[in-house]
């Protein structure tokens, strides 16, 4: 989150920390996820944790922590189903976020969300989402309301490479275009969609030139330096902050584990894997900020996610009367008879 | 109280809760140049282009920016232009509005109106002519809305727009041009409207079809049958307690709608009084066909005050 | 006759159906790799990608394209993936799928098969969970399948690809893993299955919910209650002969389902029932919430055998 | 249709026809329509013959005119709900779109579907829609339809500059490239979408980048120069037929009309609806073929839609009973108790 200092020492270990913070949760969120979805026919374990399709950015790391360092905390995020690290990275609570997660009374939902539709409203974190690229046009929206009440904050859409296909994409970023929003639209290209190479459904020359025949113009980055994401988001921001309408930022980074925790994604081939294995976003800040601290860092995340697990574990479940709750105050109830 | 028709009833609703509220915006297609049934005429000129907002042809846009604005504390009312191109946007409504307070757990709100114009419309055909509220009421989260008359299109929409819940509203495409005497009167959400007393059967009923069904009670008093009339007026929640307490009373129910009987929310009426009451229900609503263009074929898409008449006489 | 999961039975249909008829087709996200739950597994292997086609995210088009296909003379069977994401393809769906063949007055029909699995989802809270075959229903021009055992999606399936029509396939999300004999019999499409005679109540259900039916029926038998349960398969058109001879008999009807209950099908039977034969109705659904993440809330939101059982005891 | 002789000469009389034949339907229906709507909470007259928003494409005739005299009537289309003139210039017959659009049995459709659904499956013509952009996927799918069966026709689709904003846009041109399918896409470009001038809500450098940004290439035209579209269309078409791929035509032309007839459209500044009919495509292409070939065709035209109102007028209505077939084959019925 910005307000962060610009020293730039300070600036690539509050980088590294947020990237590690992410990794984190992302291992601790996959072991207690293990046989916690019923996709691809499996039964569910009952005494499972972490409960559904648990979609992990592992190792996308880099892309949330660099944009978000450039967004203050009364800015707005929207994200996609994959949307830990955009949540974390936006300054949400972990232990709120794993408590969530576990499906406990004490998570940011109150566990009526879990992991597809984690939120933090407090920071200006709008909402994963279960529909691939139904965030674009809630982020349009939020950043439409920002223009209307003549505020100052921007919003930042985070979509997948697979929800450029969608008519939304096209929809959202035009209506942005012509309304000249504050909207920077990332597009976190880990160069899958499910099972699918996105690349093998994807037509023309990409994302960002979608994205400039509808009137926004951008910058395509290395999703894996967050340096370089960094650098790429600030100025973007920076333009957009002035007044230069919606910018685009095209990232192009890896989704190292499987679409949900439990796949083990056979259809990828293992030379792809393990290039981009070596392309790890983690050490190659960690070279840039020196493995000592790096190492100080990656512990303190190990230790905070630790407790966390621990709070999470033993936070208490939602009263079933909660499911009552929160859904319209005219007409609500349970309408059973 | 100014004698106005349905489409300038709401226009004034509108216009009032945009005096009342700066946050309440409008947008949608065309209504720049006041919507093409006249339903924000004048609005641009009043309150500005940031605020009367056209957008492109992109209903699922217009929706999901509805819910993001809502989200960033705004109270948009959206215009779907007509229900059945709503149904460009249905994952905004169904999985985006009336489902993001739920699943933020509480966080948010989704306080919007989205106006989608339903019903047969003349000459129209399958595309423009459908009446989908069975559809909104089986959605936790929405609220759905239904008004008759010019009155009740001003009252409602101001109480929809106040309410902060997503509400989906209805006007009738072939309402726009009725008169009627509109007065500041608040119109409660959720309460039927009694329309004629009588004693040997309730009718509840709503939107065009109220017309129709009053010109049929009429003449069923001419026969001898005393027949109550109910204009539910809001779909969801629908007033059970004024339903079930005509039944009660009449100890038979007749549901009247346009929208195709089959799995329409005369079913839900129905089931409701007959399981809760044990007293005989009948429904009676469109066939489960589309909407023909020729006239002979709409025709028998629609109700008549001729339909409802026999259905009351055949109910004995 | 083999043993089969219910994710096997239909992909045996489906290949027997694509070795029968090269105008039979199967696309959408992900079915190269078998489907996100199996239920396409081998068939690309088996038919190449000109027939097995791997799709964009695309909802819109997918259900478009099928629409384009059909009219120009195939029979395409197209994956929603859930039938929460068919909300992004609805227009494409009901005023392009089920209304073409009647708008162009009988020149062309979209003969094609919509899979969208419905239901409550482990886990997965309120966008991948919904129930929504009353929705279907109401629409003109769709046939609407809900299959409850792996025979079943086997038969119908084939039967569903067979009819010509645009159908709208239900399989459940949660029966992917249940195993059952599947032989070669056909099944027919708006023909219910009776699981179970009895006397005292008819109890009709459908997908998933049979397990559960089946259950509290077996434990009502046990205090001295007959209970007769009808699987309806087909949501429409529904068995009305078969639920109405049966309600006639036993003089009770209980409609069961886990779509939520306010607006469901089950009103659309519990009405026609009530209208028809004046016996006593009663129906058990979901709440009308969203459905939750934790299990907790989840549980709020599903049919237990035990509350099946305690509708059918408290239905004196 | 192609078929026309290549002859020069007689390739420009029958282009001058297709648009003569056009322009006289269109003001023939035009008057039978007159207070034939409810739109702006009109009243609808109840003798009228033509009921319902009927959508005229007075002044666009050079691009149906155009595009389908390179169509094969075995080629497919799809249409708008401005489709007249896309349904003429396939092949289809004047008098059976009379007879529909004044609701008779006689008609394409049997009475059922009107001006905004008007098919003839006989020659390819695949349906108007009244939906706006749900003819792009449809003919995605036609066009992947031949594919499948290794068939050489090709499927073109029209839409208009509104259609650019809609979500469908994007999904079908991509499919479609993917794909490689045979198909031509055409977008009619009147400037206006109902009352709103499109640019004012269309960003980006407009309809030929948007389409060659999802892969698909093409040229644009001026869409009152009826020689040009054929030339434009005659290219393209030769590409795909070729196995090319899809393209893209964008024709530049204007709506002579309101958004539907009884529609005065006074939204419009009187000087640019004074310069679009100085722009006339009648008058240009006449410029070309002569005035006296010219008039001889116009009257033809005329003659014919003249008979055609006449046969139109006495042609019988659809039974009532008709509105109960055509659903399904499967639950058919009226289900009425
Ligand atoms: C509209 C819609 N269609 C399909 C899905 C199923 N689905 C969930 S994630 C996913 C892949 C998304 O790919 P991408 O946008 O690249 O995001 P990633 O998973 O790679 O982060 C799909 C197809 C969905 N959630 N929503
Ligand atoms: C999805 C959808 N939204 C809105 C409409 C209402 N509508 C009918 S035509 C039209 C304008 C279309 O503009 P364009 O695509 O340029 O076609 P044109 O009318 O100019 O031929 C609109 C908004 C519709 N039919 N469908
Ligand atoms: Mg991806
Ligand atoms: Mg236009």
């Amino acid at each position: 989150m910005k307000g962060a200092s610009q020293n730039p020492t300070e600036r690539g270990l509050a980088l590294y920390r947020s990237m590690a913070r992410i990794r984190a949760f992302e291992d601790a969120a996959e072991e207690a996820s293990k046989g916690g979805v019923s996709a691809f026919g499996a039964a569910l374990s009952q005494d499972v944790m972490v409960r559904g399709p648990l979609h992990l950015s592992t190792g996308q790391e880099a892309v949330p922590a660099g944009v978000c360092a450039n967004l203050f905390r009364t800015d707005m995020i929207t994200s996609t189903h994959r949307g830990h690290g955009h949540t974390l990275a936006k300054g949400a609570s972990m232990e709120k976020m794993m408590c969530e997660l576990f499906g406990r009374a004490t998570g940011f939902n109150g566990g009526k969300g879990g992991s597809m539709h984690i939120a933090d409203f407090s920071v200006g974190m709008l909402g994963a989402n279960g529909v691939v690229a139904a965030g674009i046009p809630i982020a349009v929206g939020a950043a439409h309301a920002v223009r209307i009440r003549s505020g100052k904050e921007i919003v930042a859409c985070f979509f997948g490479d697979g929800a450029i296909n969608r008519g939304p994409f096209l929809e959202g970023l035009n209506w942005a275009a012509i309304h000249k929003l504050p909207l920077l639209f990332v597009c976190e290209d880990n160069r899958w969609s499910a099972t699918t190479a996105t690349s093998a459904m994807t037509a023309g020359p990409g994302a960002l030139a979608r994205a400039q025949s509808v009137g926004v113009d951008g910058l395509a980055v290395d999703g894996n330096d967050v340096f370089a994401v960094d650098a790429a988001a600030g100025s973007l921001l920076a333009t957009i902050r002035a007044g230069g309408g919606p910018k685009f930022l095209h990232a192009v980074t890896y989704r190292f584990k499987g679409h949900v925790s439990v796949d083990p994604a056979t259809y990828r081939d293992g030379q792809e894997v393990a290039r981009a294995l070596e392309n790890d976003p983690m050490p190659f800040a960690e070279a840039k900020i020196g493995a000592i601290e790096a190492k100080r860092i990656r512990d303190e995340a190990h230790a905070e996610v630790k407790r966390v697990v621990e709070v999470a574990t033993a936070a208490p479940w939602p009263k079933s009367d909660s499911a009552y709750t929160d859904i319209q105050d005219t007409g609500a109830g349970r309408w059973l008879a | 109280m100014a004698r106005l028709n349905y489409a300038q009833a709401a226009c004034s609703g509108l216009e009032q809760a945009m005096t009342a509220d700066p946050r309440v915006i409008a947008m949608g297609e065309d209504v720049g140049r006041g919507g093409i049934f006249g339903q924000y005429r004048g609005l641009l000129q009043k309150f500005g282009p940031q605020r009367v907002i056209d957008t492109p042809i992109s209903e699922s846009t217009i929706m999901g920016a509805a819910v993001g604005m809502a989200l960033a504390g705004l109270k948009p009312v959206v215009e779907m232009r007509v229900v059945d191109f709503a149904l460009c946007a249905m994952d905004e409504i169904v999985n985006q509005a009336a489902k993001a307070r739920y699943m933020f757990g509480g966080q948010g709100r989704v306080g919007l109106v989205a106006r989608m114009p339903g019903g047969i419309w003349s000459g129209s055909a399958a595309q423009h002519s459908q009446s989908l509220e069975a559809w909104f009421a089986h959605i936790p989260g929405l609220v759905v809305v239904a008004p008759g008359t010019p009155q009740d299109n001003h009252g409602l929409l101001a109480a929809s727009i106040a309410c902060g819940d997503p509400v989906i509203y209805l006007e009738h495409k072939e309402l726009w041009g009725v008169e009627g005497e509109v007065g500041s009167e608040k119109v409660e959400l959720g309460k039927a409207k009694l329309l004629r007393s009588g004693k040997d059967l309730t009718l509840v009923t709503w939107s065009r079809t109220v017309g129709a069904a009053l010109e049929a009670a009429q003449k069923a008093e001419s026969i001898g049958r005393s027949v109550e009339v109910l204009d539910l007026r809001t779909i969801w929640p629908w007033d059970r307690d004024a339903v079930l307490d005509s039944s009660r009373r009449t100890g038979r129910l007749l549901v009247v709608h346009e929208a195709v009987r089959s799995a329409g929310f005369g079913a839900e009426i129905a089931a409701e009084v007959a399981e809760t009451l044990g007293v005989r229900v009948k429904r009676l609503g469109g066939p489960r066909i589309p909407v023909g263009y020729s006239r002979p074929l709409e025709e028998e898409a629609r109700l008549s005050a001729a339909g409802i008449f026999e259905a009351i006489t055949a109910f004995q």
